[in-house]
């Protein structure tokens, strides 16, 4: 177990270094030198020179990407041009936002779709089955922001059961827990939004894992022990069905992460997705960058404690 | 109190598959005798599973289903009871264990919460005697470490070891019926014979019947009291062990027997069966064995024999045996 | 003086394992450990042992399918490898010697490709060899499936729509189309009915005789062994313990392995009384074999030497080679 | 040979072929599909206006009869440009699942085959992509490349290669142990014939599937980016940028006939190809023919 476990986090050093390659690629790609706008215009083109000299502007590659990457670990993500800020509390301030949103329709949807997606599996070919599955093809099928609009058109305008866009009621003054309500009842669209998508892909999973489970030799011993079929379910085969649906939840992270960044522009959420998609309209390269390297290393994490819990709910690996 | 523990009468199952009905089981009828070890014997779908799962009420759902016949169980109609019914005679009354070692146990629980499991079912017991009492029957399988082996994962053992287990877990409530199917078809000859000394010394102990499935004729006479030869979802001869082996009356009992290499000498000519089973949506007229049989008269290409009880105990479906005393 | 057709001498196949947390190797799995035998021309030889004991490997490793460890083998007075002496043959040799060895493998139901039909799978080789022309392939595909006992028309139809035996005979055809000298059948008759074994069995007993081929016969199953094989070779842990012609092999085991092995077949009849003698546990793993001869652990006779000192194969008696410290 | 009856076997692929055809959902999905393909190569014979005819004086016009699904906010007539999306949209699904595809395949079979340390090279390159969140770097990218529609497929096509790279490997480590591979080789055939002739026909359902899902990944991911303005430029135009159009307010609120119908026929794009993948899925499961 132990050596499972250290031989996963050994193996996200390689994948953290060429993350940090890709990502410095992009930098360079960027089109126009990032310090352009922050130097006095007065400057001469001398004093230009000089002073792009002076912060390394003109090193080779390799010391570029060398200093780049030691100032990366130490938090020195570089220097927002339209926030006037560095680029990490930036990024932390949106990336709390985006937390929130994507953690609650993840719950959301494991909630809804482990159940739906078990009975779907044990009433298979019936008339809830069939509905399930269909459902669970236009989640998968349907273009989030395409059902993020529709929600607002007809939930939120039409029948104006949500606000529309936002984190709060802006000018309202609420505080205390009236602010939370008001927050929770922002965050409800967006989150049926993306839980919707999620629950699909989910449901799917665990139907195809359940299914895949039952047909077992053990569920037969299981039954021929005289368990009842409720307990056959439910402890036997959901206990091994859920083994690859917990990987899939722990790995969803990232795609619930870029469904976020289509849900959040569409909702005005301030989280990431916004964050990356108006820096892109100014041209502010940093922070796009430095979204994306965040990102990866935030799935980077979910990925190894998917590995963790892998090794947690199925004996057969910390023996090995 | 009736002598017969097992009584199966005329049962038919059948399978829905895309191509219609298909009868698995064609009216079988057999009786398993209190402390006997019955075998029943064939080649792969002949039906023998069919047989074990229709008795313990587990066909694969929703495809197979019980079409007609009597399961009598110490006089209980099984076929009648519901569902809770037959959950408490599952692995209490009755209890099964299977071909597969390495699969027949749930990889994610330990051995000893899986046979614990059985024992809250069907018993009332204190959460110390149960522990107890399992390690008890785990010792009585013979596994040497039966303390560690209690809080070990299926993945720990061997493949015998894991059968010694699933009978542990069978025999843990004493049933009065044991159905073991191939239990020893997926391992070596050294460990196979582990296994069967240890299931018939259980049984002279424990006073169980058992119904054993397999394709192995020497398994049979290793085992068994009387044995029952399945061909197409149709018994085809029924008497003792003996018998069978001495003076076995059916074509296909005989090409079975002849079949085996152990006992033939060496440049000897083997003497086959010739063809191959018919699929079951493919049965021939009249008697289904008819088109390999080497003793094939006109009647059998038309007319399907009944069982009949051509000597005392021996009991065969041919008509070589009807008309003429033979 | 008889000709042998393959001699295998000191062949070894190790198996890394790796291990650890940069999955550096830990050891080896020694699947056939230091194997010597001699097979003769036109006869059937048998390798029988538990599942694990490495007779398939050595199967696979004589023909070369598997990178060898150690060891050398010669065929037909070739040398196909002598890893000691950095000997092994070039593809063109490596080429030739595919048409004189074949193999028929275990499980029918993947032997076979299932995205081709029977002409396809028993040309395939003659158009690889150049043996016939693409428009020949059809006529002596007919010719092989009928040598075969398989009806000729079949020829276009694929593997599923075959039975378990009828694909083991299109196995064989196939093997047979490259008119091999050595065939080796690694558990051929293993996963098939046992009516179904008999005429598999008598098929190839009969092909033996009109083709004058030599067999290498793998099994764990010691009846069929007894009934078909010439000479027989026990393995128990990827080492030989026990060798010698059928007959006195069955009438007269020598290695207390041998015995166990014969006393746990089951009864031919229910009258037969048998003298049991039940091995305690299971075979230990291959990847940590015990010290000195490995069937100590178990054998009811182990003597002290027996914990440390590996024994040697010695002649008993004209034929008979067996190795335990017992002789 | 000439006077016997041949009996002719029925393939895997006939077999294929009679799963897929008893599939209602996927049937459904090749017939929605065969005519969206139709109504997209026919574009300018049956669309009743010029795709780019502005009508000023009709500016958000709602349906009509004679402008079925009404007038944008130039005065373009909404079904002509639905139509002339589809080819847009369905192009870029193609082309990009071919750049996936044939990266995939290629590094798969490489790492599935050869092993070592190509395949840990390799499989780290997957790793290192796998872990980008794949809708964010796509707009990472083409914020940095700009829009247009090359653009966008190479985005799409070299975002969309490593689950494939997964996939094909993981075939390929099974098949290798397969005994009609080893069989091969004992009839001394070479690895280059062994490859062509027995693992990739035999890898090419999993692809196949892949590849059909993949264009309705890249058909979404248009959608995504030219609803973001980072893909298909105005004035051609796709199912994504006429739904941007809903990124103003009062159209969103409003003027719902210039963007729902946009996207609901990426919806019913995506999922009839869903259907037609998951239908292929289940017809080509290796699992019937053995």
């Amino acid at each position: 177990m132990r050596k499972y476990l250290i031989r996963r986090i050994l193996i996200i050093i390689p994948v953290l270094f060429g993350v940090s390659i890709v990502i410095f690629a992009l930098i360079h790609l960027a089109p126009g030198d990032p310090y352009s706008s922050m130097i006095d215009p007065n400057f001469t083109a001398e004093d230009r020179r000089n002073l792009l000299e002076a912060i390394g502007y003109y090193d080779p590659l390799p010391v570029k990407y060398v200093k780049w990457l030691g100032r990366a670990i130490q938090g020195d993500l570089g220097y927002s041009i339209t926030y006037k800020e560095p680029v990490l509390s930036v990024i932390l301030r949106n990336f709390k936002n985006t937390v929130v949103l994507s953690l609650t329709a993840l719950a959301l949807s494991v909630l809804m779709a482990v159940p739906i997606g078990v009975i779907s599996a044990t009433r298979k070919n019936t008339i809830f089955d069939y509905v399930v599955t269909v459902f669970s093809f236009i989640g998968i099928s349907v273009p989030i922001f395409f059902l993020a609009m529709l929600l607002i058109k007809f939930l939120s305008f039409d029948l104006g059961l949500f606000p529309i866009s936002g984190m709060q009621t802006i000018g309202s003054g609420y505080s205390g827990f009236m602010k939370f309500l008001d927050f929770v009842h922002h965050l409800m669209l967006p989150v049926i939004a993306l839980a919707l998508v999620q629950m699909a892909q989910l449901m799917r999973y665990t139907r195809s894992s359940m299914l895949e489970v039952i047909m077992q030799d053990y569920i037969r011993t299981a039954r021929a022990k005289g368990l009842k079929e409720r307990l056959v379910i439910y402890k036997h085969a959901l206990r091994n069905a859920l083994i690859p649906v917990v990987t899939v939840i722990c790995i969803s992270i990232g795609y619930l992460m870029s469904g976020a960044v289509l849900t959040e522009t569409v909702f005005v959420w301030p989280g990431m997705g916004t964050l990356v998609y108006q820096s892109i309209l100014n041209r502010d390269y940093p922070v796009v960058v430095s979204c994306a390297l965040v990102m990866a290393f935030f799935i980077l994490i979910a990925n190894l404690i998917a590995d963790i819990l892998y090794a947690f709910i199925d004996p057969r690996i910390k023996y090995e | 109190m009736p002598e017969a523990l097992l009584e199966i009468q005329d049962l038919v199952t059948s399978f829905k598959t895309t191509s219609g009905l298909q009868r698995v089981l064609d009216g079988i009828n057999l009786s398993l005798r209190r402390g006997e070890i019955l075998g029943l014997v064939g080649e792969s779908g002949c039906g023998k599973s069919i047989t074990s799962l229709s008795i313990m009420r587990l066909l694969p759902q929703p495809y197979g289903f019980i079409e007609n016949g009597k399961i009598l169980f110490n006089d209980k109609e099984l076929t009648d009871l519901s569902i809770p019914e037959m959950e408490s005679i599952r692995g209490n009354e009755i209890s099964m264990i299977f071909q597969e070692p390495m699969t027949a146990l749930n990889p994610v629980f330990t051995i000893g919460n899986q046979i614990e499991e059985v024992l809250d079912i069907h018993q009332d017991l204190k959460k110390r005697d149960k522990k107890e009492k399992c390690i008890e029957m785990l010792k009585l399988v013979g596994l040497p470490r039966a303390k560690d082996v209690y809080n070990e994962y299926p993945h720990q053992l061997s493949g015998g070891m894991r059968q010694r287990v699933m009978i542990a877990m069978a025999l843990s409530c004493e049933p009065r019926l044991l159905i073991a199917d191939e239990p020893t078809t997926a391992l070596d000859v050294t460990v196979q014979i582990q296994i069967l000394e240890l299931m018939k010394s259980l049984q002279k102990d424990m006073n169980t019947s058992i119904l054993l499935i397999t394709h192995d004729l020497g398994v049979i006479a290793e085992m068994c009291d009387r044995v029952a030869v399945m061909y197409l979802g149709k018994i085809v001869e029924e008497t003792t062990t003996v018998n069978i082996f001495d003076n076995p009356l059916h074509p296909y009992s005989q090409g079975l027997l002849n079949s085996r290499l152990g006992n033939i000498q060496k440049g000897e000519k083997l003497i086959c069966i010739p063809g191959m089973v018919p699929t079951l949506s493919d049965k021939p007229q009249g008697c289904f064995f008819s088109p390999r049989c080497s003793k094939c008269i006109d009647r059998c290409k038309t007319d399907m024999p009944e069982l009949n009880e051509v000597k005392p105990g021996h009991k065969v479906r041919c008509w070589l045996y009807v008309d003429e005393d033979y | 003086m008889t000709e042998y057709i393959l001699e295998a001498n000191n062949l070894k196949k190790y198996f890394p394992i790796f291990g650890g947390v940069f999955s550096r190797v830990e050891g080896y799995v020694k699947a056939v450990d230091d194997v010597t035998f001699k097979i003769r021309k036109g006869e059937t030889f048998g390798l029988v042992g538990e599942s694990g004991c490495g007779k398939s490997t050595t199967g696979r490793t004589i023909l070369n399918l598997l990178k060898p460890t150690g060891g050398s083998v010669t065929f037909n007075g070739k040398v196909i490898f002598d890893v000691e002496n950095k000997h092994t043959l070039n593809k063109k040799e490596t080429r030739a010697l595919r048409r004189n060895m074949q193999i028929i493998f275990q499980d029918p139901g993947s032997c076979l490709d299932p995205r081709m039909n029977v002409a396809s799978l028993i040309g395939e080789g003659l158009l690889e060899h150049g043996l016939a022309k693409k428009r020949e392939i059809m006529d002596k595909a007919v010719e092989l499936l009928e040598l075969c006992g398989l009806r000729g028309e079949c020829v276009h139809r694929y593997p599923h729509e075959f039975s378990g035996g009828q694909r083991q005979r299109i196995a064989i055809a196939r093997a047979l189309a490259l008119a091999p000298k050595f065939i080796v059948g690694d558990e051929p008759i293993a996963a098939l009915d046992v009516s179904i074994q008999a005429q598999v069995l008598t098929l190839m007993q009969e092909l033996k005789e009109k083709l004058g081929l030599t067999y290498m016969f793998i099994s764990h199953d010691l009846g069929v062994v007894k009934y078909f094989c010439d000479s027989t070779c026990v393995m128990y842990l990827g080492s030989i313990v026990e060798q010698a012609s059928s007959e006195r092999l069955f009438s007269n085991p020598l290695h207390p392995y041998t015995k166990c092995l014969l006393a746990a077949i089951p009864k031919s009849n229910p009258r037969e009384t048998k003298e049991r003698i039940i091995l305690s546990g299971d075979v230990p793993s291959p990847a940590d074999p015990p010290k000195g001869c490995k069937f100590h652990t178990r054998c009811p006779q182990a003597k002290d030497i027996c914990k440390d000192t590996v024994p040697l194969m010695k002649e008993i008696a004209t034929d008979h080679h067996v190795c335990c410290h017992l002789y | 040979m000439s006077l016997m009856t041949v009996e002719s076997g029925l393939s895997p692929w006939k077999i294929a072929t009679a799963k897929l055809k008893r599939n209602k959902l996927a049937m459904f999905g090749l017939f929605v599909i065969s005519i969206l393909v139709a109504l997209a190569i026919l574009a300018p014979v049956i669309t009743p206006y010029e795709r780019d005819r502005i009508d000023m004086f009709k500016i958000y016009e709602s349906p009509t009869s004679e402008h079925k699904l009404g007038m944008d906010e130039m005065g373009r007539d909404v079904l002509t440009r639905l139509i002339y999306g589809a080819r847009i949209s369905i192009s870029v699904g193609i082309v990009s699942t071919i750049i996936a595809v044939v990266i995939g395949v290629i590094l798969g079979a490489v790492a599935g085959y050869s092993g070592s340390i190509v395949d840990s090279i390799i499989m780290r390159i997957v790793d290192v992509f796998m872990c980008f969140p794949f809708f964010l770097i796509a707009i990472v990218i083409a914020g940095i490349l700009g829009p247009s529609i090359i653009n966008l497929m190479l985005i799409s096509g070299l975002l969309n290669w490593p689950s494939l790279t997964r996939i094909v490997r993981a075939e390929v480590l099974s098949l290798k142990h397969c005994e009609y591979i080893e069989a091969a080789k004992a009839l001394g055939l070479n690895a280059r014939k062994i490859i062509f002739k027995h693992i990739i026909p035999n890898t090419l359902a999993p692809i196949i599937v892949y590849a059909t899902l993949g264009i309705a990944r890249g058909i979404l991911i248009e959608a995504g980016l030219s609803f973001l303005g980072l893909g298909v430029e105005q004035p051609v135009p796709s199912w994504g940028n006429m739904l941007s159009a809903a990124q103003n307010f009062t159209t969103l609120t409003t003027y719902w006939w210039v963007w729902i119908p946009p996207g609901f026929m990426v919806l019913v794009t995506v999922l009839s190809i869903n259907f037609l993948g998951d239908g292929l899925r289940d017809a080509l499961d290796p699992k019937i023919i053995q």
